[in-house]
This record gives C-alpha cells, structure tokens and sequence, in this order.
C-alpha cells in the first residue's frame, strides 16, 4: 500500500506529466484560458487514461510480449487509443449524456494527445505490473488535471493584466507554465 | 480625510449631526434668471403648450410638450425667455427652461382648484418636482409596500433632510398623512440618526410612522444597507427597492408635500447645503432654478480655475461645468473643492493590496471587480464578480492606494449593462415576430394537402 | 489562390512555421531541445515521418474511404514512425536514448496528422511532398534553434564546442523543464516582435 | 455495402502493407540493434572496468546458458591473456531494479570492479551509485569467496548515506554474479580462451 | 462677454485617502532596514556592495524596460526597488556581481514587467528569480560554501542545513543538541549564518509589526504563517526528537520572518479575502517545514512561497457572499 501511495505521489507531483515529462503541452496551452474549460478536459483524461493505461498494458503483456510483437507496440497502441476515444464517446452519448454533453468535446482532442499515448508508454517502460500501471495512469491524469486546473486560475488573472502585445497568449502562457513547473520543484525527495 | 498612521484601522466616516447647532437658513432672493429642466430632450418641432415670451406663474405645471405628460413646476412668476437642450449625466437628454422672474409671486390656482374639486388625491399630478423630488413611479400609482422616509443624507456632509426634519416637523406630518391618503402605502418609516430621534418624535407620534436609528457612519444611510441594516430584508442585487413596492424619499419632499396640501399651493423652495472649501457648512434656501452663482454671491464664495463644483457629497456627487447650473428639485447639496484638494487618479493597475475589499460595505470582490471592468468585460463583471451588488458608496475609490477611479468604472459597468440590455429589448420583439410566417406556411401546406386530397377525391 | 510549390515549402519556413506559428506539437519541441544536437535529430525524424505519410496520403487519397480516414492516416503513419523507431535504434542509438518516448510519439503529434488530414489528403503527389518538406525544415530549424538557445545557455555550448568564455558560469536553469517552457516562450515572445514589424 | 467492403479492403491492404514493411525492417536491423545497445547502454561499464584492455570486450562476447536463462559473457584480454570476464546482474534497488556489470580476475577470482548500468534510483540518493567512484570502489579487490553485502548485513561495504536499499541492490547484485560466476566458471574460462583466439 | 471658468469635472469619489503605491513601497524599504543594517555591520562592504547593487540594476532593468516598450515610466513608483531590496535579503553578503544583476533582470523583467508590471505578477518576482539563480548557480548561494573565509564570532554555518544533516545522520548526531549551540538570542540578533536581510530575528519582527501596524501587509497572513511553521515543527519534532528541529528553531532560522512578512505578503500574489489569506499563510508555513524536514532542500522557505503564490487565484475564490447576491 505504502508503495503505492510513494508511487502516486511521484507521479502527480514530481514526475508531473505535463511539467516535469513534457507531455499534453498543446492541451494543457489550449484549454487552460478558462477554468470550465480546464476542469471539463481535466476529467476528460482522467477518464480516459486510466482506461487507456490499462487495456495497452493488457495488449502489451498479452499480444504484444506474447507473439514478440514488440516493435509494433506503437502502431498497437494508437489504435487501441483512437478506438478507444471513439468507443468512450459512442457509448457516452447513449447511456450517460449528461457527462457526454460536459466531456464530449474534449474527447477528440485527446485521441491525439500525447499524454495518453506518452503515459501508457511509460506504464511499459518502467516494466510496472497491473497494479501499478493502474495507479500511475490514474496518478499521472490527476497530475494533469492538477497543473492544469492551477494553471487556469493563474492564466485567467494574467489574461486580464497588461501583458505587452508582443507576450500576449500562448507567450506568457509558456513563461508562466515554466515557473509552474519550477514551482513544482518544491516536492522534490518529498516521497 | 488622510490616510491614519495605523493604516491598519479602516478609515470611518461620521454622519454630522445637527440637533446641537442651531442652523439659520441663509435665503437667497430671487434670482434674475431661473433655469428649469424638463426631462424630455429637447424638440424643437414638437408643437408646445407656451412658448417664448409666454408668462407663468409661480407654481403652475408647465407640461411643455402637447404629446408628452412630462411636466416641471415653475418656480417664479415671469416671462419665459428661451429654451435649451441639456445634457445631464450619462448623457441624459433634457429640455431647459429660461425664465426671466417678476418681483412679485402670483401663485397659480391649479392645485388649491384640483384639491377642492376631487379631493386629496388628485395631488398626485403635482408632486414630481417638489422640494426633494418625489419618485414617479410611486406616483404612477405602483403599488406601494413601504415608504422609507430619509431623515438623514446618503452622502456625506450634507444635512439638507436633518435640518428639514428638525425645523419642519408639523409639516412633516401633514406631509405623511397626505401622501399616505396619496398612495395608499400603510407603512411608513423614518430612518433618523439617534440624534434627531428626539425631535423626530413628534412626527412619529402623531402620524403613525415608525422610527427607526441607523448608525451614524457613513454609508449605513445608504437605502440597500437601511434595508439590509434597518428593514431586515436584503434587496436582492439585481432588483431595485422601488422593485419590491419600497420606496424611499427625502425628508424635504415630505415637508413639501406637507406644505402644499395645508396652503394649497405648491413649494418652491429648496433647502440645501452649501458646503465650502475649507467644509464648512451653511444651510440655503432659494428657488428651484436659482443658478449656483447667486448662491456663491449671497456667501460670498469666489471660485478660481481648476476649482471643482460638486453637486451631492464627497463620495457619490457629480460635477457640474459651469457656475450658472440650476438649483434642481432633488439637488441637496453643494460642495465647493479647492483646486488643490482635487485627488488625482492613476492608470496605474490594480495591485491587489485589497483596501477596497476590506472597506467594501456589499462585500463585492472590488479587486477582480476592478480587472473585468477594466477590461471592458462587462457582463463577466456581472455575473461573477457581484457589480450589481455594488451599492454605490465610493468608499473602494477612497482608499485605493493605485487611484484608480474604481467606482466611476463601476458606474460605467452598470450603465452599459443597462444600455445593453435595453438594446436587446428593443430588439426583442423581431424575433418575436418571426414565428408568424411559419405558422403561414403550415396553413398554406394544409391548404395544399387539404387541395390534393379534394383532388385525390375527384 | 492556387500557391506556387516554392511557396507550398516556404510557407512551412516562417507563414506557418510550427511551433511558434502553428502551436502544434509542443510536446517535443519542450522536450528534446537540451542541444541543437537532439532538436534537430528530432526534426529530422518528424519531417521524414510528415514527408512519407504525406506522401502516402497523397497517394491513396482517392482509394481511402471517408469514414476510416483517420484510421488509415494513423496507421500510415505509425508505421513510418516505427521505421523510424527501428532504424534510429540501429543506426543512431545515442539519440535514440535522448529522445526517447518522444520518437513514437510523433505518431500523436498533431503537426503530422494535421498536414494529413489538412493537407494531403486533398492535393497531390508534389504538393504534399512540398508541404510535408517545408513544414518538417520549418520545424526542425525551430527546434534546432530552441535547442541552440538553450544548449548555449544551459552548457556554454553550441553542437558540443565550449563558445563561452571560460568564466561563464553555465545557467543550467536553462536546460531543466522550466527553462524550456521559459526560453520557448520569450522566442515566441521574440517572433512576434519581428512579425508584428 | 460496396463502401463497407472497400472500407475493409483498404484497411486491411494498408495494414498488411504496414506489417509486411515494418517486419522487414524489423529482420535487418535486429542483429544491429542489438549491437547497439550493447555498445551505448553497457559498453561504458565495460570499458570502465577493463580499462586497460587490449581488446574490445564488446565484440569479445560469449553467451552461456545459467538455469533458464541465456547470460552474456564480455572478455578482457591483458597481455594477450583473457585475464578477466564481465557479466551483468540485477539487484532490487528503490526505485527498480539496479543493474550491475562486474568484471572477475579469473586468474585470482577476485572482483576487478563494478559499474551500474541502468537504474531508477533518486538522483542526489540512490543514483550516486552510479555516479560516486569511492562507492564502486570499495567492490574491487573483493574476494569471491567471502559473501558480499553492506556493513549493516555484517558486510563489507560501506553504504551511500541515506540510500541504504540502493547500496544493498548493488551488494547484492555482485554477490549473484559472483554465484553465477562460480557456478560457471570452468565453462566461462574454456568460452574465453576460445574468444582470445 | 464670455469669461467663463474652467473647473474640473471627474467622477465621485471626491475625496481620496492619500494612500500610494510609492508610500507603501518606501515604508517596505523602511522596515527592511533595520535587518539590513545589521547584516552591513556584521559583513562589511561586501554586504552593502550587494544591497546597493540589488537595488539599483533591479531599478535600472524596470527602467530600461519602459523605455524599450515604450511605456510609462514606473520606477517612481518604488516597487522596483522593494523587489531589488527583497532579492538582496536573500542572497549570501558575498554573492558575485553577474548573479544579483541576472537575479534582478529575472526578478523585475521576467518576474514582474512581462505580466504587465506592478500588480500583474501571479508570483512574487524576488522569490521566483531566486528560484531560478538556486537551481542554476546554487554554489553561488549556498551559505556554508559563501561565507567560508569569514570569522565572525559566531557559529559560521547554515543552521538549517546543519539541522538537516543531523537528522540524516540520527546514528551520529542529535538534532536537539546541535541546534542548542544556537541559543535564542543569537538568532534574535542576527549572530547566525543566512540571507542578508534574513538573520536579524528582532529587526524582521519589529519591521513586520510597523508594515501591519501601518496597514501595508495583511497580519493574516504573516501571522498564520509562522503559526504553520511552528505548529508543524512542533508535530515533527514530536514525532522524532532526535531527528527534527523544534518550532522556535524553524521559527528563527533560514528566510521563515522574511517570508512572513515580506515575501508571502507581497499584495499580487497573495490573496485578499479573510478565510483565503489564513490557508495561504499557513499552507505556506507547513509547506516550508514539510520541505525542510522532508524534502530536498535545507531551505524551504522559497518554494513553499511559490506553491501558494500559484494556488492563490483559487484560493480567492472563496470569499464572502455580496450583498444581495441570489444563490
Ligand atoms: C525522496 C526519497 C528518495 C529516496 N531514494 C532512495 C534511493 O534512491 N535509494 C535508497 O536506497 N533509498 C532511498 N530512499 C529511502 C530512504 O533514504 C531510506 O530511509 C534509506 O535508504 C534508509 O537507509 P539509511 O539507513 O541509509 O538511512 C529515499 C527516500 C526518500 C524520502
Ligand atoms: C526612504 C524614503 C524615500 C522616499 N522616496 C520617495 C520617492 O522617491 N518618491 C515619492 O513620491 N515619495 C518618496 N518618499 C515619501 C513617501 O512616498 C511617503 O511620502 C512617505 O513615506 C509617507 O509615509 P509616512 O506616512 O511614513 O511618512 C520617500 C520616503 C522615504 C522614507
Ligand atoms: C533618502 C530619502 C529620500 C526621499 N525622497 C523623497 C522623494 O523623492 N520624494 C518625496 O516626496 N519624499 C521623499 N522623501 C521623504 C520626504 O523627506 C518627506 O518625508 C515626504 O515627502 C513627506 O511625506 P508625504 O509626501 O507622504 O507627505 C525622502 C526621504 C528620504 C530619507
Ligand atoms: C531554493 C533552492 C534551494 C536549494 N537548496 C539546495 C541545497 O540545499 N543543496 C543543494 O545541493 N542544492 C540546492 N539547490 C540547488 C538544487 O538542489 C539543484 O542544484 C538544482 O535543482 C539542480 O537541479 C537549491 C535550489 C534552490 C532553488
Ligand atoms: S462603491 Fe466600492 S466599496 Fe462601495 S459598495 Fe461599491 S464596490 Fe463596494
Ligand atoms: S484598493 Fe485598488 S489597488 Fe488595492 S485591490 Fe482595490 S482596486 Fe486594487
Ligand atoms: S500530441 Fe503533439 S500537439 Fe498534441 S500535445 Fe502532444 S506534442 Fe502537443
Ligand atoms: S548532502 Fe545531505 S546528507 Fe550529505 S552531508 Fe549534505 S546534508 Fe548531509
Ligand atoms: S453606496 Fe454608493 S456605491 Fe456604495
């Protein structure tokens, strides 16, 4: 349990998918101007990746491992991901339209997200058993959700500030997202 | 005025309180030239019921325009000599009137004729521009819940309603029993500071109104916060008082009302504060129309450039171009700054030092407030960041350390919403029309079905 | 306005040059530029992934049905990606290694995709080779240059030579996650300077 | 229903064009890959270890198969003498597991020195295993015949202050590979003096 | 004959408190001194050199800023200066003349001016630029490595990273017996190893007490602050005596009185309202112990401040229902 908890941690707050990885940067600049919009795409991947987290790492241990697919691992899991997006959101809208209505348009923007596809990869590479990927990617979505959601709060004051043209959006939105990510710094050695 | 050395203490204003000085009014004469105004704007084609060179009465009710029921009382007997287009605040359109005055009053007979013929009630045609303004929709005939009357300013400084409630009390209550026979409002309620409530007993008494002590610092004479505070009953932010059938009047009007059913004939007077540079304070009474350089003259009060004319108080009053503007029916205060007292503004942003949030007597968010408002995001501004429970008291404008002109943005914000709104108002009812053709095509398609089946049978 | 082919390539070059222009695939750009070295390895791969599917794409546009067309973009281009995946690791290890996941992730990169769907997918063969081409160079020199930037501050190097002075004490700052999102920010910030003149 | 069958149609041929491209390149780079990794991921341990070398251990390689699994075997040859051999085991660290190359004098069968390859352990903690040569130090000249471990398991190795697990990790792991060399050993010695050839 | 005057026409108010940004700028500066004096007596020129530096090339970036944009002129205002004045608070009396000049361009130019200048900021400007010169060039700042050369009378090392040495070390040390060869008075009075303006314990108070009795900083958020640190210092040493340090050494130690008046207060980045500014300090306060006692850094002070600067808009969020507001 400890462990896991360690894991958690590490993966939200220090390995930060968005700040510390690199990873969902065209998501995190694009639907950080409002908070309804952060908190709608923050779900949204929560949702999402710990879904996609878990079914490429059945696909990876049962096919992929299996039959010394490996090489295709990539081509594997794009599609698992895109079908799995496309199935989420059929699905969404028969039986739980309320939730399709809030999440619906953020869920084709995250077929193409590399955070999804970059955290399921990671799940292998770090050679985590199931229970661990499950706890990683359902760690690194919150993470996202995270940044993302104080991100926005921060973003929506410096929209209204007197930011010189030439910085204004996706400028200031960059210099603003590395002192996030500096900010982060502080919980480092902290698991 | 100045910040305290223990910024920490938030600034208080108190309420000036008459009972203990005994205040002679100064009475101004007639002035050479009254100025009324009329809210219409003005129409230079619209056929007119007096025109140059026509003579009033003192008293009569001018209603100027033949298609319009807007009307102005004059204040003098004389010629009048012209008339004028007005622009008052925001850019309210207003037609002014130019009278020469006579020497000697002749009084018109319209009202003492009115009040004979079909009784007190008929009074309600006369009373818009009485000494401290009455509001028209009351006397529209709106229902009427509750009438608070202002023993006591909103602003600061002024003490117009405290000198009237103190030197005019049988007036007083001949003024309440006649406008409640007027409306037919069963409440009435005073709001007084403790230091009138003495006086103030008298009218309670004998007129069935209740009385009711609000704090003497500044803005609890605010009428959200006497609600709030007094009435125990908070308006919500977007709805006006007046909304809920309460209506809140001054102290003077009431007087006034008072005075005109007992002679029969209506006042003409106001009463005011003239408030000088150095603040101290002189209680005048002149014609409705008097320009403000008689009233200068009369307390020998000499203006220099860059000096600024504020009509109201302190916090919420606006300032006037020239020396010559009009004593108007609900002006209640003058206030006269030196140049060097004028406090500059800034544009410099908002630095988040929260004074205005602390001050705040709405608890609105004046620091985001502020950014929305700025950045001309009026409806967000709205929405979620409480304008409309602004109650307009000026306090944030005070203690900003940035000197941003927070509450003229404020004032602005909530024009424009208005003006918004109105727009889309008018807009309305096109898309209300609309709708019709379609129902003319569903008829025309059952004609047609209806043709074909005629056919099919044929 | 039917564009010229150069134009096709040149507006990849500065009109539409990604990142700053299109603020599209950010992810690698942030991540892989610590030197000049690495960001341009990294170009390199995206543009031959984006010059091959476009390719690809262009090709089969009129055989590919409407509705698996997204499918069939992401197969044809995942499998140039695991090409390029194979083929770095054989021939190219170490900046396999510093590239790491970002390698078959350009298989989500929106800059590929987008130029799938966007582009080559409705024009021809030499058309889409020229966009492919001129939008991957366009991204490449980004991320050399950003790699530049940040390899010149955070090492006092430029493609591993020592060009500081030896009292210049590196500004590491710039090389960690904060500074890359810091430095692609003031270049954008610096862009739209030279745009807006 | 022509759409549905060219639909499949398409994906189908694109995906067996895909598979069919992919394991072709796939066969031709594998052997290279391999080589690859071996050269960037442990060669840098290796040499680290048989510094002075005359050979390219790397090259030099043999495999051996130690219960069900096949082992790698690098060779030093001094002097023209296969004087010593490397191989690689894990140990469970912090944050995964710490992999190990260590190199034996089969001529003394005594520890030449130890080098970690991968690991996930906490920088400024664990990974000064890797980083700190006093640590890795201590491991050369140890006898194979004496157990290894830390000083808190009654061992001889001193731990990094504050990465207790890591140290045991890297304790342990030489302690397996010196097992495994036993174990071996006659075989390991004839597969060297083949390679020396 | 028209020989009208002109008079001012504005909008209410009419009346205006006096207060301005410079005045809370120059009185920042005022309480500051007293720490700052303290630490120019005790290192010499080099100190002042720092201070001096600090503060002027912090005002000559806003400057030169203004002048590049086109924009007004701001220096008047203060607010450079005080940001010059905090980053020298935190630097070593030794630090080299490129940092501070790097550290203020990063303070005033990339900290403040980019957001729009004064008010703008989402982060305290000196916090975030030394954020930014520790991660790059922290031999520069590190205490121990800096002040090494000295002879000062008094124990010449970074009483934090002592403490968190010992608590690493609990088989050869006992944290509660090396910080006992720092008693209270030393830490009062400056007899201890830190930041320029951050060793003076009784200047740093009295100069807070001024900003909080003059109404230029919110007491609630200094005071909650060092309520954190000390309630969650009391909880760690509770836990483990022997390896943790006690509240009132947390509380005199390291930036803990500078950051609890001077930079966690800084008026853009902290929040206004009542309930927000109470979580705000003391989310800082045990955030600063949590990094000391467990996480990477001796200090913790710097990113502590960071974290709530950002969770700050949310914070603020919460605040009292307005007047007649539905729902
Ligand atoms: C943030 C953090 C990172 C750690 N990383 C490592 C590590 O890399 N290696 C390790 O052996 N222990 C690591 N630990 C575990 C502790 O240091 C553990 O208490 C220690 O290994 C016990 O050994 P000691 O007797 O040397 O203190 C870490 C602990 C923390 C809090
Ligand atoms: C050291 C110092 C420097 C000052 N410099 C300026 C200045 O440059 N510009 C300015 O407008 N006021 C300056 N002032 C005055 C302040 O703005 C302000 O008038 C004064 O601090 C009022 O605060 P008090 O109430 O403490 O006297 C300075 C004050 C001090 C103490
Ligand atoms: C070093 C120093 C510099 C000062 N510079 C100024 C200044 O530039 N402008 C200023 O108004 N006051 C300055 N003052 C403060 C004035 O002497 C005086 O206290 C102040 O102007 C009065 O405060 P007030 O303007 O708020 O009423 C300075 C004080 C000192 C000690
Ligand atoms: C506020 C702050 C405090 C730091 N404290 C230390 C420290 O105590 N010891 C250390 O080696 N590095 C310290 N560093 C530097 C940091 O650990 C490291 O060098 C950089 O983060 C490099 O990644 C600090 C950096 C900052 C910004
Ligand atoms: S004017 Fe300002 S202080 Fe007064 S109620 Fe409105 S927002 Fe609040
Ligand atoms: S008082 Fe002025 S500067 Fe301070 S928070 Fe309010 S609006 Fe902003
Ligand atoms: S997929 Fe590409 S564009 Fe989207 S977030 Fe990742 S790098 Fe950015
Ligand atoms: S690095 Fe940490 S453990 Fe090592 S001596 Fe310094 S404080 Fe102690
Ligand atoms: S009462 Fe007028 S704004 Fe507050």
């Amino acid at each position: 349990m400890g462990d896991y908890i360690v894991l958690a941690i590490s993966c939200i707050l220090i390995n930060n998918i968005l700040l510390a990885q690199y990873l969902g940067q065209c998501p995190f600049m694009g639907t950080s101007k409002k908070m309804e919009t952060a908190v709608g795409m923050a779900m949204a991947v929560i949702f999402v990746l710990v879904m996609a987290g878990l079914i490429t790492w059945m696909v990876n241990t049962y096919i992929l491992v299996t039959f010394g697919l490996e090489y295709l691992r990539t081509i594997a899991f794009i599609l698992v991901i895109a079908s799995l997006v496309q199935f989420v959101e059929m699905f969404l809208k028969k039986s739980i339209p309320a939730l399709y209505a809030g999440l619906g348009i953020f869920l084709p923007l995250i077929t193409t997200n590399c955070a999804v596809m970059g955290a399921c990869l990671i799940n292998i590479n770090e050679e985590y058993t199931f229970m661990q990927a499950l706890v990683a990617s359902f760690s690194y979505a919150v993470g996202f959700g995270l940044a993302l959601i104080l991100f926005a709060g921060v973003r929506e004051r410096i929209i209204l500030g007197r930011v010189p043209k030439p910085l204004q959006d996706t400028s200031i939105a960059l210099v603003t997202a590395g002192v996030l990510s500096l900010t982060f710094f502080a919980f480092r050695g902290m698991v | 005025m100045k910040r305290s050395f223990f910024g920490l203490q938030q600034p208080r204003f108190k309420y000036d309180a008459v009972s203990n000085v005994n205040i002679e009014p100064v009475r101004i004469a007639v002035p050479e030239k009254v100025t009324l105004f009329l809210n219409r704007p003005f129409e230079g084609k619209t056929p007119r019921t007096l025109n140059v060179g026509d003579r009033v009465k003192t008293g009569q009710k001018i209603t100027l325009y033949e298609d319009s029921d807007a009307y102005v009382i004059s204040s003098v007997t004389g010629v009048i000599r012209s008339f004028d287009s007005f622009l008052g605040d925001y850019g309210q359109a207003l037609t002014a009137i130019n009278i020469e005055p006579e020497q000697t009053d002749e009084f018109d007979e319209a009202l003492r004729k009115a009040l004979e013929e079909d009784g007190i009630a008929a009074a309600r045609d006369y009373l818009l521009s009485i000494p401290g303004g009455m509001p028209p929709e009351m006397l529209k005939g709106g229902h009427v819940d509750t009438l608070v009357i202002c023993g006591i300013e909103q602003d600061l400084l002024s003490i117009t309603n405290q000198f009237v409630t103190k030197s005019k009390v049988s007036a007083m209550n001949k003024g309440v029993s006649a406008i409640k026979k007027i409306t037919g409002v069963h409440k009435v309620v005073m709001a007084l500071p403790q230091s009138l409530i003495q006086e103030a007993g008298a009218i309670g008494g004998a007129s069935g109104v209740e009385l009711r002590v609000i704090e003497d610092e500044y803005p609890s004479a605010n009428p959200r916060l006497i609600m709030r505070d007094v009435m125990g009953q908070v308006v919500p932010a977007d709805k006006r008082p007046e909304e809920l059938g309460i209506f809140f009047v001054n102290a003077e009007a009431i007087a006034a009302v008072g005075e005109a059913v007992e002679k029969k004939i209506l006042p003409v007077t106001k009463t005011l504060t003239v408030i000088k540079k150095d603040m101290t304070k002189t209680v005048v009474e002149a014609r409705i129309g008097t320009p403000f350089s008689d009233i200068f003259q009369a307390l020998d009060i000499t203006l220099f450039d860059r000096d600024r004319i504020i009509v109201g108080g302190p916090m919420s009053g606006t300032t006037v171009y020239a020396e010559d503007h009009p004593v108007d029916p609900r002006t209640l205060s003058i206030m006269i700054q030196d140049s060097s007292d004028v406090p500059l503004v800034s544009d410099y942003p908002c630095i988040n030092c929260g004074e205005c949030v602390r001050i705040c007597p709405a608890d609105v968010p004046v620091n985001m407030l502020v950014r929305f408002l700025e950045a001309r995001q009026y409806e967000t501004a709205a929405d979620e960041y409480d304008l409309h429970s602004c109650i307009e008291c000026g306090l944030c404008s005070f203690v900003c350390p940035s000197k941003i002109p927070v509450f003229q943005y404020i004032r602005l914000g909530k024009y424009e919403l208005d003006r918004i709104r109105l727009e889309e108002e008018a807009e309305a009812p096109e898309t209300l029309e609309e709708p019709a053709p379609e129902t003319e095509e569903t008829t025309e398609e059952e004609t047609k079905t209806a043709a074909a089946a005629k056919e099919e049978e044929a | 306005m039917a564009k010229t082919l150069v134009q096709e390539f040149t507006k990849g070059l500065w009109n539409e040059i990604p990142p700053f222009r299109l603020v599209l695939g950010l992810c690698p750009t942030l991540a892989v530029t610590k030197s000049v070295e690495s960001g341009i390895g990294m170009g390199l791969a995206t543009t031959f992934v984006l010059v091959c599917s476009n390719v690809l794409v262009s090709l089969l546009r009129n055989v590919i049905p409407p509705k698996v067309r997204i499918a069939c973009f992401i197969i044809v281009i995942a499998t140039f990606v695991t090409v390029v995946e194979l083929v770095m690791q054989a021939y190219a290890y170490p900046l396999f290694l510093t590239l790491g996941i970002f390698i078959p992730l350009i298989v989500v990169n929106c800059i590929v995709l987008g130029r799938s769907e966007a582009f080559a997918s409705k024009n021809n063969l030499i058309r889409s080779t020229a966009d492919g081409l001129g939008i991957g160079t366009g991204f490449t020199l980004s991320l050399g240059a950003l790699g530049g930037v940040r390899e010149l501050l955070g090492y006092g190097t430029l493609l591993g030579k020592d060009i500081m002075p030896a009292s210049f004490e590196p500004f590491s700052f710039a090389i960690e996650a904060p500074g890359a999102f810091i430095c692609l920010g003031l270049m954008l910030c610096i862009m739209n300077l030279i745009g807006s003149k | 229903m022509g759409d549905m069958i060219k639909m499949v149609v398409v994906l189908t041929v694109l995906s067996a064009f895909s598979g069919g491209l992919l394991a072709a390149i796939r066969d031709n780079t594998k052997e290279q890959i391999e080589v690859q990794q071996l050269t960037f991921v442990k060669g840098p341990a290796i040499r680290e270890i048989f510094k002075d070398a005359g050979n390219d251990p790397i090259s030099d390689r043999f495999k051996l198969q130690y219960g069900d699994e096949e082992r790698s075997f690098f060779v030093g040859v001094y002097d023209g003498n296969p004087k010593g051999v490397a191989l690689e085991t894990y140990g469970k660290g912090y944050g995964g597991d710490v992999g190990l190359m260590v190199g034996i004098d089969t001529e003394t069968d005594k520890i030449i020195g130890v080098s970690v390859t991968t690991h996930a352990e906490t920088p400024g903690l664990g990974a000064r295993a890797k980083e700190d040569p006093e640590f890795s130090g201590q491991f050369e000249g140890l006898s194979l015949t004496d157990t290894i471990a830390v000083t808190k398991d009654g061992g001889q190795v001193n731990s990094i202050s504050g990465a207790t697990i890591t140290s045991r990790a890297v304790a342990n792991a030489a302690q397996k590979a010196s097992d495994i060399y036993k174990r071996l050993k006659p075989e390991i010695i004839e597969n060297a003096k083949s390679i020396a050839k | 004959m028209y020989n009208r005057k002109k008079f001012i026409v504005s909008h209410a108010p009419f009346w205006h408190d006096g207060s301005w940004i410079a005045q809370r700028s120059y009185n920042i500066l005022l309480a500051a001194l007293p720490a700052v004096i303290l630490s120019i007596y005790y290192y010499g020129l080099p100190a002042l050199g720092v201070v001096a530096l600090s503060v002027s090339s912090a005002m000559l970036w806003e400057l030169g800023f203004t002048r590049v944009s086109k924009t007004a002129d701001t220096i008047g205002d203060g607010s450079a200066a005080v940001i010059g004045m905090m980053f020298a608070m935190l630097l070593p009396p030794v630090a080299p003349w490129w940092l501070i000049v790097a550290g203020t361009f990063l303070a005033v130019v990339i900290g403040k001016m980019i957001y729009g200048g004064i008010g703008g900021n989402p982060f305290n400007p000196a916090v975030l630029a030394y954020a930014i010169i520790g991660v790059s060039w922290w031999d520069y700042l590190n205490f121990d490595a800096a002040i090494v050369n000295y002879d000062l009378g008094f124990i010449t090392m970074f009483p934090l990273a002592l403490a968190k040495h010992a608590g690493m070390h609990t088989d050869l040390f006992n944290v509660q017996q090396i910080i006992s060869s720092y008693n209270l008075t030393d830490l009062l009075m400056g007899r201890q190893v830190g930041g320029i303006g951050a060793t003076f314990g009784l200047g740093l108070l009295l100069g807070g007490i001024y900003l909080i009795i003059r109404g230029i900083i919110r007491w609630e958020i200094s005071i909650s602050f060092l309520a954190g640190v000390g309630f969650t210092a009391l909880l760690f040493q509770a836990a483990d005596p022997g390896r943790y340090a006690g509240p009132l050494f947390h509380l005199l130690t390291g930036y803990t009185l500078l950051g609890a008046f001077f930079l966690a207060t800084e008026d853009s980045s902290s929040p206004v309202n009542f309930l927000p500014m109470l979580i705000y300090g003391a989310a800082a306060g045990i955030l600063t112990v949590l990094i000391r006692n467990i996480g990477a850094y001796p200090e913790g002070v710097i990113f502590a401040i960071l974290v709530v600067n950002l969770i700050n808009p949310l914070l603020d969020k919460i605040r009292p229902k307005a007047l007649g507001k539905v729902t």
